[in-house]
C-alpha cells in the first residue's frame, strides 16, 4: 500500500524500515449491541497490530448498524489518510462504490466477518450461511433420534439485518430436510422482549407440546425465549442460540440452552490484522489468505475462512476456554458454581 | 341576592332512570363526546377478529401472557401519560429503560449488591435521569422534546458503557426482577380478593361522595348510577380474576402495574399536585399567574416520569430474560407513546387521563400477540399493526369531528 | 375614610421595554387602603404592562416597588400573592381545560385530609358565582365553552377567593352585561369598606367616575397626572388621556349635537 | 333610508345545542341594508352563538338562514365570506404567531405576480389603522405583544379589507378607549350611510342607542322582543335584557340617588 | 384624521450607521431574541474544537463530505419544517424514505423500469402515501401523531415486503441516483457562478424591494445595511465555493439541496400559500374563520412533505449504496426532526424557518463527522452527540429566558 496522505507521515516516529513501519490502520464494525465487536474483535486486532507494527496507529469506528453511518465513518477514515481499512459491512451489497473509492485512493481494504462486495484486497470470515448450517445441524443433534419428523420453532434475527437473512438460510437449508418449521418469526432490530413474547405466542398457538426444539438466532434472543419457556413450564426442548455470549455459556452450564455457536475470533482478527499490516507493508499476503472466494463483483479474493464450532456443555473446555475466550471463572460465577461442577467444569 | 339564579333553563337535565341514560349517551353519540368509549369497542372488535382467527386468543393463558406484557410498558406509558398532561413529551423512556435494567444487572449481578437495594438504586437512577431533563427543560428552557432527545442518545450510550464487555447478563434464579415476570399468586384467593377490594373501594368512594354533596346542597347522581357504575366494575373485575385464576392466578406484574395505576391516577385526580399539572399543562402561562409554581411541576413530573421508566425497564430485562445493550432501543418508545395516544391523552397538554396508559398498551399488546398467534410474517405484521394503530384512532376520530369546530366565545 | 392613609402599595420611577418598545417610562403610582385607584388611559399606554409589574408578572427594568413603606422585590406572580396582592388580568388567565371550580381555586385548592375537596370548592364556587349574578350552565364544565362573560366573572370571582389586601382588577367590566355590571361595580365598591385598596382599569368614565376615589392617567407609557374625582369633570379625565382637548369624543359630540339632535 | 328594505339576511327558527347546553332556540332575526342592528342580551344569552351560526363557525342544528331571500347553507366561514359577510369575533380569532399586516389580510393577500405584495398590504395597512386612530408600535411586530385594545383595532379594520355586504361587530368596542370607541362608532354610522347592513353587539345601551336603528334581544337563548331604537327607552331595553324592570342596575341606580347623589 | 399617529414615540428607532447595529444588537442580546445566531455560533465552536482535535476537519475534502452528506438529511429536513410550522409532526419520514428508495431501486433495477421514471415514481409514492397520511389528519381528524406513526410502522412493512427476496439492491454504475451521491461539477466555475447568481440574486431582490418601499413610503433599511447583507451573503458563498473548488468542485447534492431550500423558501415566505401554512399552525381556527380551507393546507403540506422524504430516501440510498430492507430505519428520524428543531423552528406551530433544515442537519453532521474523524468508541459517540445536541439549544435558550416571561395583554 502507498502511504497515505502526507499528514501522517510524522505519526510512527519516522522509524527507518522504508517508512511502512508507521501508518493508520482503519477499522470499521458494523454494531456495538452485542458483544462480541466491542469485547473480542476491536481488542484482538488492535492489540495484535500494534504487536506486529510499533509504529502503527488503528483507528476505529463503529456504526451502529447504520449503513449510512458506516459509509460516513468510511469516508472520514479517507479523509484522515488512513492506509488500510479493515472492514465489516452492515450491508455487505452495499460497499462496491466505496470500496471503489478506497481503491481509487490507493488504500486497500480488507474485508472481516462479511464479505464486502468491491474490489476488495483480502477477506476474511466465517461463512454466515455456514453458521446458519451448524446451528440447524447442532439443534438436530441435540434431538437426536426424534430429529426426523420434529417440530422446530425458529426466532430469526432481524428482519432487516442481512446476515440475518444467511443464518436463516443456512438453518432452513438443514432443517427443512428432516423437520418442520411450526411456527417462525423474525424479529426486528434483534430485540430480547420482543423474542420473548413471540415465544410465548408460539406456545399460545402451538400448545406445550406443539414444538420440540427452538432455533433462536442468538444468544440475546435464546435469554428471553428460555424465560418465556420457563414461565410457561417447558423445560426439555433443545434452544439454541450464536455468538458464545457468557450468558448464554452459563446458560448452557446450567442446562437451560443447549448450544451456541462460537467463532475463534481470535484467529479470524489477528488473521485480519496480519493480513491488514502486511498490506500496510506492501508484502505478499498468499500464505494468510490460502483461500479465494467470490463476490457478485468481483472473482478471486484472496481469502481466508475458518470453519465456526458449536459449543455444548461437553466441549466448553475445549473451545471458549481453551482459546481463552472466557475464563472457567468468568463462567462459573457464584450463581453456577453448582451447574459448573455438576458439569465438571473447573 | 341570588334571585332566580338557581339552575340554568338550557341545561338538558339527564331524566331519571334508564330512559335517561339511553337519551344521555345518544346525545354524547351525536356530539362526539364518547371518552374512551371507541377504543374499548375497538378493543373488542380486535378480540372478536383474533379468536376467530386463531381461536387461542381468548384462552386465558393468552390473556394472562398479555397481562403480564403490558406491565412493562404500561408502567412506562404511566409516566408519559404525566409528561402528555404538561404538554411535552419524553422521547427518552426507551434509553432510560435499558439504562436501569443495565444499572440494576451490573450492581446486582457483576458486583454482589443486595438485589432490593441494586433495584432501588435503578429505579433512583431513573429518577435522577428524569431530575436532568427536567432541569434543563424547566429551568434552562431548552424544549424537552431536545433534552430527551438528547437523552435518548446519551443514555444508550452510558447504558452500553455500563455493560462494558458484557453483551448479556442473566437474571440469577432468585432475583426479584425474574419475579416481575413469573410470580403468580397461585392462590385463587389472590385474584377475588383484589377484585373485591377494588370494586368495595370504588363504591365506597362514589358513595361517600355523593353523602358529602348530598349534604352540602350539591346536585347528585342516582343511586341506580351508582349501582351501575359499581356492577360493571365488579363485572370487570370478577371476569378478570376468573379468567386469570383458569391459568396460573394473579400474576405480580399485575399487580404491580394497578398499583402504578392507581396512585397515579389518584395523584392526578384528587391532589393538588395532579391538579396543577393539568394546569401546566393547559397554558402554563395562567399556571404561573395562579401562584403554581411552574418550574417544579415540571420537574417533578419528569422525575417521576423517569422512575416510572426505570421501574418499566425492570420488568423489561425481566422478560427478556436478562439486561442488554440493546434493552430499550427499538419500537419500546414508539409503543409506549402510541399507548398513552390511543387510550386518549392529548399530545398539546391537559387533557387525558391515566387509564389510557392501560387502554393503550392492552390495543398494542393485543394486536401483537394476535398477529404472532397467527403467525403472521414480520413485513405483514407492521403493516397490520399501523393499519390497527390507525383504526384503533379514526373511529374516535371521526366522532369527535363534529364537535371539531366548536370554537370559543 | 376619604383622608390620606399611608399607601399600601407604592411605585416609583417604574420603566419597562420590550424589544424596541418603550413601554413604561418612570412611572408612579400610589395605592391606599380603603380607597380606588382608578387606572386609565388610551390603548395601549401602558396600564396593562403597570399592573403586571406589581402582579410580578414582568420584572421591572429600573425603579422601585414598595409594599408597606419597604422595598420588595416582586419577581413573580406568587410573590405578589403572598403580599396579599390579587389581580383580575384583561386576559383572563385562565385554564380553558379545567372546569369551573379548578380554575376558581386554582393554586389556593381547599384540601381534606391532603386530598381535593370537591365538595367545598363547588359549593363554594356556586355562591361566589351567584354573588356576582351570573349565570353558568354548571360549574363542571370546562372554561373552554363558556361565553365572554361569563369567563371574565369566573375570573373576578377568583380574586376573591383568597383574602388579598389589594385587588387590581384590569377592565373586569369590558364583556360584562349591564346587570353584571352593576354586580362588579357594587362589589368594587363592598371591597372599598372593607378596607381593602382597590386599582381599576376601565375605558368606562363612568364606571370610573360612579365608584373611583382618584384616577391616575397614563399616557404613552407615562404618567399625565392624579386627578381627584370629586373635583374633576370627566372632560378633564379625557383631555389627559388624549392629551388633547379636539379629539374623536368632543368632534363626534359635537356633530351629533349639531346635526341630528333627535336624542 | 330607514324604509324597512329587504332583508338582505334572515333566520328562522335557528337552534343550536353544545353537548348538555341548549344555546339557543328557535331564534329568529333580519338584517336589513343601511340599518345598523344592534342585538343585546345579558351574558351567556347566545349572542355569540348566533352570530357564529351566521359566519359559518357552527353548523345549525334547525332552522334556515337565508340569503336575499334564498336559503343558503353556511357550512364554513368561507361560505359566510363569500357571500360578504365580514365578522368581527369576539374572541378576535386573530394569528398571535403573525404579524399585525399578516393578520389584517389573512385569507385576502394582495398578489403581484402571484407573489405577496409586502408593500401595499403594509401601505394599506398603515392607512386603515390610522383612519381608527390606533397608535400601534409597528405594523410588523406580532399580534402576540400588542396591547388589549390595539388587537381589537386590528380585529375590526380586518372586517374592512374585503368589500363586505353585512358586516358584524361582536363587541367590538370591549377593550377599546374614549377616543378609539368613538372612531368605531363613527365607522359604524359610515358604514350604514355606505348602505351596508350592520349587526352590532353591544352591551352598552350609550353605544347602542347612539348608532343602532333596532335592537334585538336574546335571552336565555331565545327571542325576547325587538325594539325600534328611536321609540324605545334605555330602561325599557334593560328589562328585555334582564328580564326584569327589578334588577341590580336600577337597584344600584336608586341606591345612588338615595344616599349620595354628589353625582 | 391621522392627525398626529406617524411614528409611535415608544418605538426606539435604530440609529443610523455602525452605532446603531452595535445597539441594536446588544439590545437584542439582552432580549434574548437573536434568531440563529446561537446555533451559529454553536457551530463555529464546534468546527473549531474538531479541527483542534483532529486536523482535518475543516480540510475541503471533509467540508465537502458534509455538503454531501447533509444533502438527504437536510431535504427530509425541509418536509419536516413545514410540517412542523403547522404545529403537527410527521413521524413516517424515515419509512417513506427508505420505501421510496426500495421502490426506486426494484422498479428501476429488477424491473427495467427507465431509471428517470423510476425516480419519478417513487418521489410520486412518496407524495401519494403523503396524501394519505393528509386524509386521515385533515380530514378524518385523527392526531398527525397517531398517523404518521402508523406509517411509521405501515410503510417500513411495505418497504420490508417491496425488497422481497432481496436484501439490498445494488445502485447500477450508470444510475442517475448514483450520482446524487458521487456526480461533481468539476469545472471550477460552476461554483463560483453559483455563488455569484444567489448573491447577487439575494442583493438585487433586497435593492428592489427597498425601492418600492420608498416609493410607497415606508420606512426603508439603509443602503448601508443591504451593503452588509450582501457583502456576508457574498462571503458565505464565494468561501464555499472556493472550498468546495479545492476538492472535486461543487457536489450535484449541494445543488440539489439550495435549490430545494431556496424554493421552499419562497413558497413559505412569499406565498399565500406559505402564509396559510402559518396561520394554520398559529391558531388553526382563527385561520378557518379567516377563510382558509385549512383542510386543504394540511393535506397539501403531508404531500409535499411526503414527496420530500421520497426525494431525500433517494440520496440516502445513493450515500448508502443500495437500497436495503434496513433503509430509513435507525436515527433517521430522530436526527430530521432534530435538525428542524436546531435550527430554531419551533415544535408547537407556526414560529420557524425554512433554513433551519441546513443549519440544524449541518450541525448535527459535524458532531457525527467530526467524532467519526476522532474515531471515538460508539458509547462515547452517543453520548457526546447527546450532550453537544443539548449544548447547541442551551445557549439559544437561556438567552431566550429573559423574555420567557413576556405574557401578552
Ligand atoms: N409582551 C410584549 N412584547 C412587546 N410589546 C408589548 C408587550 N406587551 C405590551 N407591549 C407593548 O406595550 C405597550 C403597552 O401595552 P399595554 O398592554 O400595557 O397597554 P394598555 O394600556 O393595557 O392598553 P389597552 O387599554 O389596549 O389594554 C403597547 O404598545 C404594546 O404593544
Ligand atoms: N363551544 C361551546 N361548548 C359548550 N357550550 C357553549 C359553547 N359556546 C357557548 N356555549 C354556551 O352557550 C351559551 C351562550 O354563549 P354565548 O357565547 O353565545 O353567549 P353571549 O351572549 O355571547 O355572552 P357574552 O355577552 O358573555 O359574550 C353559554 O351558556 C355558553 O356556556
Ligand atoms: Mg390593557
Ligand atoms: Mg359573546
Amino acid at each position: 500500500g502507498e502511504a497515505g496522505g502526507d499528514d501522517n507521515s510524522g505519526d510512527g516516529g519516522g522509524e527507518g524500515g522504508g517508512g511502512s513501519e508507521s501508518g493508520t490502520i482503519g477499522l470499521l464494525l458494523p454494531e456495538d449491541r452485542t458483544t462480541r465487536y466491542e469485547a473480542f474483535d476491536r481488542p484482538y486486532i488492535e492489540d495484535k497490530i500494534a504487536e506486529l507494527c510499533e509504529g502503527c496507529d488503528v483507528q476505529y469506528s463503529n456504526a451502529g448498524e447504520d449503513v449510512n453511518t458506516q459509509k460516513q465513518q468510511f469516508d472520514a477514515m479517507l479523509t484522515q489518510g488512513v492506509d488500510v481499512i479493515i472492514l465489516d459491512a452492515v450491508e455487505s451489497t452495499s460497499t462496491s462504490a466505496w470500496v471503489e473509492e478506497a481503491a481509487a485512493e490507493g488504500v486497500p481494504v480488507v474485508a472481516y466477518d462479511r464479505l464486502a462486495e468491491g474490489p476488495i484486497d483480502a477477506y476474511v470470515s466465517y461463512d454466515n450461511v455456514r453458521v446458519g448450517e451448524l446451528q440447524g445441524q447442532t439443534l438436530l443433534d441435540a434431538l437426536g433420534p426424534d430429529a426426523e419428523g420434529a417440530n422446530v420453532v425458529m426466532i430469526n434475527g432481524s428482519p432487516t439485518d442481512p446476515n440475518a437473512a444467511m443464518f436463516k438460510e443456512g438453518a432452513h437449508s438443514v432443517i427443512d430436510q428432516s423437520a418442520n418449521v411450526v411456527f417462525e418469526q423474525d424479529v426486528d432490530g434483534w430485540q430480547a422482549p420482543d423474542a420473548g413474547q413471540d415465544m410465548t405466542d408460539a406456545i399460545e398457538a402451538l400448545g406445550d407440546d406443539g414444538f420440540d426444539a427452538v432455533y433462536v438466532g442468538n444468544d440475546g434472543m435464546a435469554a428471553a425465549v428460555i424465560t418465556a419457556l420457563e414461565s410457561a413450564g417447558i423445560t426439555d426442548v433443545p434452544v439454541g442460540g450464536q455468538d458464545a455470549e457468557l450468558a448464554g455459556l452459563q446458560r448452557i452450564v446450567a442446562g437451560q440452552q443447549s448450544f451456541t455457536i462460537y467463532k475463534a475470533l481470535q484467529q479470524e482478527a489477528e488473521t485480519t490484522a496480519e493480513i491488514a499490516v502486511a498490506l500496510l507493508r506492501g508484502e505478499d499476503i498468499a500464505d494468510l489468505a490460502p483461500d479465494s472466494a467470490d463476490s457478485p463483483t468481483d472473482s478471486g479474493i484472496p481469502s481466508r475462512l475458518f470453519d465456526p464450532v458449536a459449543v455444548t456443555v461437553d466441549n466448553i473446555l475445549d473451545t471458549v476456554v481453551a482459546d481463552g475466550f472466557y475464563t472457567v471463572e468468568d463462567i462459573c460465577t457464584a450463581e453456577y458454581a453448582d451447574a459448573c461442577a455438576a458439569a465438571g467444569i473447573s | 341576592m341570588s334571585k332566580d339564579l338557581a339552575p340554568d333553563p338550557r341545561l338538558l337535565v339527564r331524566e331519571r332512570g334508564l330512559a335517561g341514560y339511553v337519551e344521555d349517551f345518544r346525545r354524547r353519540l351525536r356530539g362526539g363526546e364518547l371518552g374512551s368509549l371507541p377504543v374499548i369497542i375497538g378493543m373488542i372488535v380486535i378480540a372478536i377478529v383474533f379468536e376467530a382467527q386463531t381461536g387461542s386468543f381468548l384462552t386465558p393463558r393468552n390473556l394472562t401472557n398479555i397481562s403480564v406484557y403490558i406491565a412493562g410498558p404500561g408502567i412506562m406509558a404511566v409516566g408519559i401519560v404525566l409528561v402528555l398532561l404538561l404538554g411535552e413529551i419524553d422521547l427518552s423512556v426507551g434509553s432510560m429503560a435499558g439504562l436501569s435494567a443495565a444499572l440494576w444487572a451490573v450492581l446486582s449481578v457483576s458486583n454482589g449488591v443486595n438485589d432490593l437495594v441494586a433495584i432501588v438504586l435503578a429505579i433512583g437512577a431513573g429518577a435522577v435521569v428524569g431530575s436532568v431533563h427536567g432541569f434543563f427543560f424547566a429551568k434552562v428552557g431548552v424544549p424537552a422534546f431536545v433534552v430527551t432527545l438528547a437523552g435518548f442518545l446519551g443514555w444508550s450510550g452510558v447504558q452500553i458503557w455500563v455493560m462494558g464487555d458484557e453483551g448479556t447478563i442473566n437474571i440469577p434464579r432468585d432475583s426479584f426482577v425474574r419475579d416481575l415476570n413469573s410470580f403468580y399468586f397461585s392462590d385463587i384467593a389472590a385474584a377475588y380478593v383484589l377484585a373485591a377490594v377494588v370494586t368495595g373501594g370504588y363504591v365506597f368512594a362514589l358513595w361517600r361522595q355523593e353523602r358529602r354533596r348530598q349534604a352540602a346542597g350539591l346536585p347528585t347522581r342516582p343511586t341506580s348510577e351508582i349501582a351501575l357504575r359499581g356492577a360493571l366494575v365488579a363485572a370487570a373485575a370478577f371476569i378478570t380474576a376468573y379468567t386469570l385464576n383458569q391459568h396460573r392466578g394473579l400474576p405480580l406484574a399485575l399487580v404491580i402495574f394497578l398499583v402504578v395505576l392507581l396512585l397515579a391516577d389518584f395523584m392526578v385526580r384528587r391532589t393538588t399536585y395532579g391538579r396543577q399539572i393539568f394546569a401546566v399543562g393547559g397554558n402554563a402561562e395562567a399556571a404561573r399567574r395562579a401562584g403554581i409554581n411552574v418550574d417544579r411541576v415540571r420537574l417533578t413530573v419528569f422525575v417521576i416520569g423517569g422512575a416510572l421508566a426505570a421501574l418499566g425497564g425492570l420488568f423489561y430485562a425481566a422478560q427478556a430474560g436478562g439486561a442488554s445493550k440493546s434493552l430499550g432501543s427499538g419500537n419500546l418508545l414508539m409503543n409506549v407513546i402510541a399507548a398513552a395516544v390511543i387510550g386518549g391523552t392529548s399530545l398539546f397538554g391537559g387533557r387525558g387521563w391515566i387509564w389510557s396508559a392501560l387502554l393503550g398498551t392492552l390495543v398494542i399488546q393485543s394486536i401483537t400477540t394476535g398477529l404472532n398467534l397467527m403467525g403472521m410474517s414480520s413485513e405483514i405484521q407492521y403493516m397490520i399493526t399501523g393499519a390497527v394503530l390507525l383504526l384503533a384512532v379514526v373511529l374516535d376520530s371521526v366522532s369527535r369531528q363534529t364537535q371539531r369546530s366548536a370554537g370559543r366565545t | 375614610m376619604t383622608a390620606t392613609a399611608a399607601p399600601v402599595l407604592a411605585l416609583r420611577g417604574v420603566s419597562k421595554r420590550f424589544g424596541a418598545v418603550q413601554a413604561l417610562t418612570d412611572v408612579d403610582l400610589e395605592i391606599r387602603p380603603g380607597r380606588v385607584t382608578a387606572l386609565v388611559g388610551d390603548n395601549g399606554a401602558g396600564k396593562s404592562t403597570l399592573i403586571k409589574t406589581i402582579a410580578g408578572v414582568h420584572a421591572i427594568d429600573s425603579g422601585t416597588i414598595s409594599w408597606k413603606g419597604k422595598d420588595v422585590r416582586v419577581a413573580r406572580p406568587a410573590d405578589a400573592q403572598d403580599l396579599g396582592i390579587a389581580t383580575v388580568y384583561q386576559d383572563l388567565s385562565l385554564c380553558d381545560n379545567l372546569d369551573v371550580v379548578a380554575n376558581l381555586f386554582l393554586g389556593r385548592e381547599v384540601r381534606r385530609w391532603g386530598v381535593l375537596d370537591q365538595v367545598t370548592m363547588e359549593k363554594r364556587s356556586r355562591e361566589l358565582l351567584d354573588s356576582l349574578s351570573i349565570r353558568i350552565p354548571s360549574v363542571r364544565i370546562p372554561i373552554a365553552s363558556l361565553s365572554g362573560g361569563q369567563r371574565q366573572v369566573v375570573a373576578i370571582a377568583r380574586a376573591l377567593v383568597g383574602s388579598p389586601e389589594v385587588v387590581i382588577l384590569d377592565e373586569p367590566t369590558a364583556a360584562l352585561g349591564v346587570e353584571q355590571t352593576a354586580q362588579v361595580l357594587d362589589l368594587v365598591e363592598r371591597l372599598r369598606e372593607q378596607g381593602l385598596a382597590v386599582v381599576l382599569i376601565s375605558h368606562s368614565i363612568a364606571d370610573v367616575r360612579a365608584v373611583a376615589d382618584e384616577v391616575a392617567v397614563l399616557r404613552l407609557g407615562r404618567n399625565n397626572g392624579v386627578f381627584d374625582v370629586a373635583t374633576t369633570t370627566g372632560e378633564d379625565i379625557i383631555a389627559a388621556i388624549t392629551g388633547a382637548t379636539d379629539n374623536a369624543v368632543t368632534r363626534r359630540r359635537t356633530r351629533k349635537d349639531g346635526s341630528d339632535s333627535h336624542e
